[in-house]
């Protein structure tokens, strides 16, 4: 609602239609962008932590003399981000230039359209489409195309190694998450995320939260394969083919360096942000608090949304620290005769169960 | 077709275990942390129960250090060294056992053997030392240990020593003797033989 | 239809590779993500440990063995040691062999500890490889309160041990036991039976036990193919035949006899065993001087020695040539990683490139020793 | 079977090339270097000696001008016997049969053989140098050998010249 609001406001004070829209756009494009860099800083810091604990040790602490990474090495992301600036940003001579440069940018870009549809609370939605699940569908394979161009622009056997794996795999796990988001849009019937949520609203039996996730056994288990599926499109363990280090050094992004491997690491943890946040509005009921009828005017939305967002993020995370990695044809194997049959069985479950419960 | 479901119960319930086993080692971080916060806690580590008193340590491998009024010059320790790192140069001393000062050379080492060497030159190229700690013991008058452990009491440990620049680590623990006291010492060995 | 033949690729698993385990360059001939061909390239790390030991003294080469297998130096130590007394026909103290066993079985144990660690960051699983470390480093305190050094000891002289026991070791040794036994089964929970790490190595890269034979492959490998041979059984040296342990072999437990996971599962069984034998070793360890027989001067008769001891990754075998002077003629070590790296050409043709690196990890080699 | 036996069967087999010498120790077997690859596949083969493992190969110079001479551990997993072969050969065009196609380890073996005596193993299938550059001149482990100079350009110390270690 706020860029079509920012536009019917613009439109109040002075009819100048094609300036007020690009400035609706660049005003509500902004905090979209501050929200990207935050859950980067954030994102990176937690993960830091969570992964020395599960590993008997305290990650970064600020210690010793002189400049250090802050008390409980809070400062350590922005020490990663201003090494990450100041680095020297090389490009390989013999690379395609014109596109080793692009590709960073095409792969931010798909990641910060996925953003915008990411119903935040209530009222925080950069734009509603009423096609919002479709939409991010779509977008999200925009990156696929970034990273392929990484790969064959660094001109290093390694890469193209790395591209041409992370393409066969985004592009076959995109099936399954889509079947698997097929279900919520079944029984709820609308294909906009704000309609979504508040389907999502009102008890089952009294106590449990009316979220899809707990509407019937179907939508549980299409739960878990969109969550599988959606980790395996971010190439997080254990999926991190691509930029698997015990193999491939570092996949697709072995010649970047300095802030393009900066701006890889920021979109990776947009996409992060945007599967998860599609996971959260779709089965584990947006803004809509867990316990029903408490806390659910307001800002309340926005806290409701974040926590289950961290708590996906999270999960992601402890995947990473406790999984081996799979190997290609297996991944493909999990995807084509594992997943995708299992969403089919879902959705004619739910279609099923839509028949005699209504 | 019961092989894939067996298989997808398996993999469900290995990663499952594997995750409580990261869970809880995450969940008590504090009584199983192992990292030593470097400048703050040094090693050995008193409080927790790995990491022994220095003290009653049987050996210690650390930095080599001579206490030069000790050494007799006997060159033992330079043949013992299997990298060579060791150079000692010495000058017949013209009387046994007295101290010429202007070389700053004592007579009797510490444990009263008379010195009948002057050490003008005892270089140890500690870039080059590959701790074997071979040259410890051949030494009769145990000038030459590694710092620390059960030497603590003569030097306390130092595990920091490095350097910005590598001839930096080639120690000199011979005193400076320059050329006219090298002379010094030559000129009265003829008139004592005559 | 016919496998469609793309053109090979040459790709450079190169000298510096993040699971080569030291310096090892391997020229993959690809063809697309399969291996048709591997040709290892060796040398990087060849420091002529052979020409040093011709001229430096007997006692001299001891710092030069730790540095062959930086991972077992006790073990390393052992069989140069054991090869010299068996050539000068020291008789050596009981104590002496006890503190020796101990020794060797606790940095076999670290040694397994590691190679099983880096095992599982090869396949992708980055927790293991800490837990492992960290009980590890317990086993390196216990070296340092023995003989002051964590990795590279010179601790095993000829005709002795450099320095005695301190004082309470026998206590630290058994609590560092009881510690470590309950954590292999976490190791187990968390990675040997984690259906990911399964699907990644059981089945890949199998050697039967003829071609094992054939390519000298000793030590886990060797077992893990079947065949059960073990030098500490079969050509006891030391007092290893008064302690009673058994040699694990491969049991195909989720694929074929000679598998990546059946060369993974004896070294965890190994672990065990070991533990087993330090039990039994520290509870009657005699007294004694440690320095009664180190002998003055080392001259050894004319003559040659050949003598295998068990190393954490095989025969481990030195063969001493010596002409009556105080300086050896000839030092040849058998390097039990180098024959174990020779059958990764063969092993790994026509599986793709992720397994090859998990085969390269389950054979556990050790660049130094290799490279010598 | 015990050593002798062991030794006696190789000879009845292959009398005219065992050679007789004092002072071999009791497990090792002097053998003339003509007939190596029958003798080496016949100890394979025969199910009493069936020697299928190659311990080890070791080069020997042994003397400045003496000969040179190899030395092969075998042992035997079914019958848990060991023998030792030895070998010599003459100096400056040192010869012997391979036997890198009966046992593959071989290979490698007798690689780094070559690689540090010099000792050509004829029907090799690659013998190039393994440890050593490909290019590099001179047998290392020889007892005449001394370093060359320049090595693609870069000197190569002989002794230590820091500043401060004069």
């Amino acid at each position: 609602m706020t860029v079509d609001a920012l536009i019917n406001w613009f439109a109040t004070i002075g009819d100048f239609p094609v300036l007020a829209f690009i400035l609706a756009v660049i005003i509500s494009g902004i905090p979209l962008f501050l929200v990207m860099a935050l859950n980067a800083m954030i994102a990176v810091y937690v993960e830091r932590k969570v992964s020395a604990f599960m590993m008997d040790r305290v990650g970064p602490m600020g210690q010793g003399p002189g400049l250090h990474a802050g008390k409980w090495g809070l400062l350590q992301t922005a020490a990663d981000a201003i090494k990450l600036l100041v680095k020297e940003d090389t490009v390989p001579e013999s690379s395609d230039k014109f596109l080793f440069k692009m590709a960073p940018y095409i792969i931010f870009i798909g990641a910060f359209l996925g953003l915008a549809a990411v119903p935040f609370s209530s009222s925080l939605q950069v734009a509603d489409f009423n096609v919002g699940v479709f939409y991010i569908i779509a977008v999200g394979s925009i990156g696929i195309i970034g990273i392929v161009m990484a790969g064959w622009a660094s001109n290093n056997k390694w890469s193209l190694y790395g591209a041409m794996r992370s393409a066969a795999q985004i592009i076959s796990y995109e099936i399954p998450a889509g079947l698997s988001i097929i279900v919520p849009i079944m029984m709820a019937g609308t294909l906009n995320l704000q309609e979504l949520i508040v389907f999502q609203s009102g008890t089952i039996w009294g106590i449990l939260p009316n979220w899809i996730i707990f509407n019937n056994p179907f939508s549980f288990i299409a739960f878990f394969t969109f969550f599988i599926s959606a980790v395996a499109e971010t190439n997080r363990t254990p999926f991190d083919i691509p930029e698997a280090e015990s193999e491939l050094v570092a996949g697709w992004m072995t010649e970047y360096s300095g802030f393009r491997w900066a701006v890889f690491f920021l979109s990776e943890y947009a996409n992060m942000l945007v599967v998860s946040g599609l996971a959260v509005a779709a089965f584990l009921g947006g803004w809509q608090s867990p316990i029903p009828g408490l806390f659910n005017t307001g800002l309340w939305g926005l806290f409701w949304f974040m926590g289950k967002l961290g708590f996906l993020i999270f999960v992601m995370m402890w995947f990473r620290w406790t999984f081996p990695r799979l190997r290609v044809d297996q991944l493909m194997h999990v995807c084509w005769k594992v997943l995708i049959p299992i969403t089919m069985i879902n959705i004619f479950g739910v279609g099923i169960w839509k028949l005699i419960f209504g | 077709m019961s092989r894939y479901f067996q298989n997808i119960y398996d993999t469900l319930s290995t990663l499952l275990t594997g995750m409580s086993i990261t869970w809880r080692h995450m969940v008590n971080i504090k009584r199983d942390n192992v990292t030593l916060q470097y400048p703050e806690e040094r090693w050995p580590r008193p409080e927790r129960n790995i990491g022994f008193e220095h003290q009653n340590y049987n050996v210690i491998r650390s930095r080599l250090h001579v206490d030069i009024d000790d050494c007799i010059g006997c060159l033992k320790c330079e043949r013992a060294c299997p990298v060579d790192c060791i150079k000692i140069d010495t000058i017949k001393a013209p009387t046994r056992g007295e101290d010429i000062p202007n070389v700053k050379h004592t007579g009797e080492t510490s444990n009263g053997t008379k010195k009948a060497m002057v050490v003008s030159r005892f270089t140890i190229d500690m870039s080059e030392c590959c701790y074997c700690n071979l040259c410890t013991y051949p030494c009769p008058e145990e000038c030459i240990f590694m710092v620390g452990g059960p030497n603590s009491s003569k030097h306390p440990i130092d595990y920091e020593f490095s350097e910005f620049e590598r001839k930096d680590l080639i120690y000199q623990f011979a005193k400076k003797l320059s050329t006219e006291q090298k002379d010094g010492l030559q000129k009265p060995l003829p008139e004592a033989k005559a | 239809m016919g496998v469609v033949k793309g053109d090979q690729m040459v790709l450079n698993i190169g000298p510096q590779h993040p699971s080569t385990h030291g310096v090892l360059r391997l020229e993959v001939m690809t063809d697309g993500e399969i291996v048709s061909q591997i040709r290892p390239h060796l040398g990087y790390l060849h420091r002529c440990f052979e020409k040093h030991s011709e001229n430096v003294t007997y006692e001299q080469v001891i710092p030069f063995t730790d540095r062959c297998d930086y991972l077992a130096s006790m073990n390393s130590n052992f069989g140069y040691v054991v090869a010299m007394e068996e050539l000068m026909e020291i008789k050596i103290p009981e104590r002496v062999e006890y503190i020796r066993v101990i020794m060797g079985e606790l940095n076999r144990i670290a040694s397994h500890l590691l190679a099983l660690g880096v095992y599982g960051l090869d396949i992708g699983a980055f927790t293991p490889f800490l837990y492992m470390l960290r009980d590890r480093e317990r086993i390196l305190d216990i070296f340092e309160y023995t003989c002051g050094a964590r990795l590279l000891y010179n601790y095993m002289w000829v005709g002795g041990v450099s320095h005695d026991l301190p004082k309470d070791f026998e206590t630290i040794c058994i609590d560092f036991l009881d510690y470590f036994e309950p954590q292999i089964k976490e190791y187990n929970n968390l990675l040997s039976y984690n259906k990911i790490f399964v699907e990644r190595t059981a089945d890949v890269g199998v050697i039967p036990a003829d071609v094992a034979v054939s390519y000298g492959v000793t030590g886990p490998n060797l077992r893990a193919s079947g065949v059960k041979w073990d030098v500490r059984k079969d050509e006891p040296y030391s007092i290893y035949e008064k302690f009673d342990f058994d040699v694990p072999t491969g049991t195909a437990e989720f694929g074929t006899l000679g598998d990546c996971y059946d060369r993974y599962w004896v070294r965890m069984l190994e672990i065990e065993e070991s533990v087993k034998i330090l039990r039994q070793a520290l509870k009657e360890v005699p007294s004694g001087d440690v320095h009664q027989a180190l002998p003055k001067k080392i001259r050894p008769p004319i003559g040659s020695v050949y003598r295998r001891t068990e190393s954490p990754r095989g025969d481990l075998g030195y063969y001493i040539v010596s002409d009556g002077t105080p300086v050896p003629s000839r030092v040849k070590m058998r390097s039990p990683a180098f024959t174990a790296l020779s059958c990764l050409d063969e092993v790994s043709r026509g599986w793709m490139i992720s397994d090859v690196i998990a085969i390269l990890g389950s054979l556990d080699i050790v660049l130094g020793e290799i490279d010598r | 079977m015990k050593i002798a036996e062991i030794k006696a069967t190789i000879i009845n087999q292959f009398p005219d090339s065992v050679l007789e010498s004092e002072d071999l120790a009791e497990s090792q077997l002097e053998l003339k270097a003509d007939q190596w690859f029958e003798i080496a596949t016949f100890m394979k083969e025969d199910p009493n000696l069936s020697f299928d493992q190659l311990e080890c190969i070791t080069g020997i110079d042994l003397g400045v001008e003496a000969s040179l001479q190899s030395r092969y551990n075998f042992h035997s997993m079914e019958h848990r016997h060991k023998v030792e072969i030895l070998i010599t050969h003459d100096r400056n065009e040192p010869k012997v049969a391979s036997i890198e196609t009966i046992w593959r380890i071989g290979d490698w073996f007798e690689r780094e053989t070559y690689d540090m005596f010099g000792i050509v193993y004829e029907g090799h299938r690659d013998l190039r140098r393994i440890l050593c550059p490909d290019d590099w001149e001179g047998w290392p482990l020889r007892k005449d050998y001394e370093g060359q100079e320049l090595y693609h350009g870069i000197v190569i110390p002989k002794m230590k010249e820091e500043d401060g270690w004069e």
